[in-house]
């Protein structure tokens, strides 16, 4: 096998740029996202919707610690037949197609704005740049399969399957330096801290369920065949068990 | 600074070190068209025992673990803490009297909240 | 008091995990993987590491991680984490990506020039 | 438990340290802010990272000491930075409040919710500012009125639970109570609590479940002394309930009574001195 020579030249002018302008890329990606993020608008009935949610699967539960009156009480509170939340409260089922709804759009058009479209620019960019050098070998063999991925914009039949070409090189770091943005973004969010005071975001579980109705529905199953077994009524003899007293 | 940093960064440093002298080995086998076996074993030893430095470093960095029995936790907790809720924050309690600007009043308020 | 609950308690109550701290967990040990991967992937690119060798060195960075982790914990290692298989098998595949993007980095930069 | 800090010789990263633990920890100090504040604002600038969470610590921390100035200092940094933020402007009307102007700190949070209907804080502060002004009742059903929107939020169901005991409302005190331990089920605060509340409540079923509840809380946490002492009551009440009647139940209960009575004994010849035992109360109180 013959060994391929590179210039070394590539390697300061080529190879290098390629991973340090798809990192900076990802960074400014990421800063970019967050000014575009918009905060959701949330309804008050939403809220009150998914807390009960909450309320009802933690009753599901944890129900077990209280004493039977205490549960059946709030079960009673949720799945009564004539005063019960899940029976009175009617939610419209809306199954929204997203298409409609203008707020869904403008999201979905930002999603794609900050995460397809430098992929594409920045791709396009690279490989008209940096076209047809090859950068690298990764330094495991590979069978000719990998060709086509490994050396676009190389179009050489008889060159080993294991060198890389400066478009595939971009690629290549693209998806594998997404873990490395946790390491460096993730560790402490100071990007985060302009989020926090902007608000908003009032605690816990801002998760709606889309289809409230068929939501209350489902967790009042569940709540209706919830078996109420009281955890404490052994406690006494636990605790006498765990000091050893018989 | 602290030991993990120190450890860190001389491991990073030692690291890259080792990096330059394999490849300005390759460079001199290249020059002297001799073929490539392996490194020589002080640049790997350099490079493996960096790595252990640094991975060491990352690991103190990385921060505590904490234990994850809900009692452990909870244990450690008092009421003192646990009746403390920032939602529900009153000012109007005796420190009041202690400060500078205070001026005494015989309100309903003050009457109610001893505290 | 007596640690022996567990042991003689016939019906074993199912132990309660704060999950903040399960969570603050499972961060440390992602972090110092990825941070493992990225670091092992270069020192395998430094020693101009090939094909089995390199893998193999992959394995044996996951290993030492593990053990790492292990004296960290020190013998009371339940306290925690839920098992120890996990934490070595746990991002298996996704370190591996990383590890080999960091190999052929380097390995570029130091051994194919 | 604060194990004695010397505050005159803290470094800026310990003094930094210590706060963050407060903050985390979820731990209101008086005397102590004083003793540290000095340290933090000077070096604020140092810490890009934590400035604007410090400088809210901060700020209720001065409001807490009543000074106005200062605080509004700091009110005034974090409009500057963050101009509209809801946040901040639920700051402003904490300095009202702290000021004793509940109208136009109402006033604020008003506008708040106008803005944001789903603002949980803002809707809780009114409740404060209620309990600040003495009008328990009223903050009681202003409470009540925000619960029904925000059934699963905690912090509100412990505050309703407090205002009940105030009001002397056991029953209810005892359900805010139970919809906490809901949340936390292994939390021994919370079953003791419980307990402590049925005791109160009289009555021999309430007595029996104080019962398990107070086992169960020395089951979590051994170390709890008022749920010990509060269990010797249980147990001497129930012991009298069933001086003619129920064998069975009696002998378990002396059975339990005489095991509080060793382990009472046990930590009495523990405790040197009495302020030992008194810090050990202290715990759970």
């Amino acid at each position: 096998m013959v060994e391929l020579l590179l210039d070394p030249k590539i390697r300061l002018w080529v190879f290098l740029p390629i991973v340090v302008i798809t990192f900076l890329v990802g960074i400014v990606r990421h800063y970019v996202s967050i000014i575009l993020s918009s905060q959701k608008k949330i309804e008050l009935i939403q809220v009150q919707d998914s807390q009960v949610m909450i309320r009802a699967r933690l009753l599901r539960e944890n129900g077990k610690y209280l004493p039977r009156q205490s549960f059946a009480m709030r079960r009673h509170w949720f799945n009564n037949e004539e005063t019960g939340y899940f029976k009175v409260q009617k939610r419209p089922s809306n199954a929204q197609n997203p298409m409609t709804d203008p707020g869904m759009m403008t999201d979905m058009l930002k999603g794609n704005v900050t995460n397809v479209l430098p992929m594409i620019v920045i791709g396009g960019w690279i490989n008209w740049m940096f076209s047809g050098f090859l950068t690298t070998k990764v330094p495991f063999p590979l069978t000719l399969r990998f060709k086509p991925m490994l050396q676009r914009g190389v179009e050489l039949a008889y060159l080993d399957a294991s060198w890389v070409s400066s478009a595939s090189w971009y690629f290549l770091n693209v998806f594998g330096l997404r873990t490395i943005y946790a390491l460096v973004l993730g560790e402490n969010n100071a990007a985060d801290q302009s989020k926090v005071m902007q608000e908003q975001m009032s605690g816990a579980a801002m998760a709606m369920p889309p289809d409230p109705k068929a939501a209350f529905k489902a967790e009042w199953e569940a709540l209706e065949i919830t078996e109420h077994r009281w955890a404490l009524v052994t406690a006494e003899a636990d605790l006498l068990l765990q000091n050893n007293v018989s | 600074m602290s030991f993990p940093r120190v450890l860190l960064t001389v491991g990073f440093i030692s690291l890259f070190h080792s990096a330059f002298s394999a490849a300005q080995h390759r460079s001199y086998l290249r020059i002297t068209s001799q073929e490539f076996t392996t490194l020589p074993l002080d640049i790997v030893i350099q490079a493996v025992g960096s790595l252990f430095a640094v991975m060491w470093g990352v690991m103190c960095i990385a921060g505590n673990l904490r234990e994850i029995q809900a009692a452990a936790e909870l244990n450690n907790s008092t009421w003192e803490t646990q009746m403390n809720l920032p939602s529900f924050y009153i000012f109007n309690h005796r420190q009041k009297a202690l400060s500078s600007e205070y001026v005494q009043t015989s309100g309903k308020g003050d009457l109610e909240n001893p505290e | 008091m007596s640690v022996s609950l567990k042991a003689n308690d016939n019906k074993p109550e199912p132990i309660a995990y704060s999950e903040a701290a399960l969570r603050n967990n499972a961060i440390v040990v992602e972090y110092c993987r990825t941070s493992m991967s990225a670091l092992s992937g270069s020192t395998a690119g430094v020693l101009g590491l090939t094909s089995l060798n390199g893998f193999a060195f992959y394995m044996f960075a996951v290993i030492i991680l593990w053990v790492m982790f292990m004296i960290k914990a020190g013998p009371n290692w339940p306290k925690y984490y839920v098992s120890r298989q996990s934490i070595l098998t746990n991002g298996f595949f996704g370190g591996l990506f990383t590890y080999v993007l960091f190999w052929t980095f380097i390995y570029g930069m130091v051994h194919v020039y | 438990m604060s194990d004695s800090i010397n505050y005159e010789d803290l470094g800026i990263n310990e003094a930094f340290d210590l706060i963050r633990k407060w903050r985390e920890n979820n731990e209101r100090k008086f005397s102590e802010w004083v003793l540290v504040w000095e340290k933090i604002y000077k070096n604020l600038d140092s810490r890009p990272n934590e400035k604007y969470i410090v400088a809210e610590q901060l700020l209720v921390a001065m409001l807490d000491q009543h000074s106005y100035n200062l605080a509004l200092m700091w009110l005034e940094l974090l409009l500057e930075q963050f101009p509209g933020s809801l946040r901040v402007m639920r700051y402003k009307a904490l300095c009202l409040e702290a000021q004793g102007q509940y109208d136009a700190a109402q006033y604020v949070l008003d506008e708040i919710i106008k803005v944001d209907e789903t603002n949980a804080p803002a809707r809780k502060r009114r409740v404060a500012s209620l309990k600040a002004q003495g009008l328990l009742s009223d903050a009681i059903k202003e409470l009540v009125d925000y619960l029904k929107r925000f059934t699963a939020d905690m912090e509100a169901w412990q505050q309703l639970g407090e205002l009940y005991l105030e009001a002397a409302d056991y029953s209810r005190a005892l359900f805010c109570t139970e919809e906490l331990l809901l949340h936390q089920p292994h939390n021994h605060l919370l079953h003791q609590r419980l307990a402590d509340i049925r005791y109160t409540m009289g009555g021999v079923e309430n007595m029996e479940l104080a019962k398990a509840h107070y086992c169960r809380t020395l089951k979590l946490n051994p170390n709890n002394l008022r749920a010990l002492l509060g269990l010797n009551l249980v147990t001497n009440n129930l012991l009298g309930h069933y001086k003619s009647s129920g064998g069975a139940k009696r002998k378990e209960v002396w059975k339990l009574s005489r095991w509080v009575h060793s382990e009472l004994g046990r930590r009495q010849a523990d405790a040197h001195s009495l302020t030992d035992l008194m810090l050990a109360i202290s715990i759970a109180d």
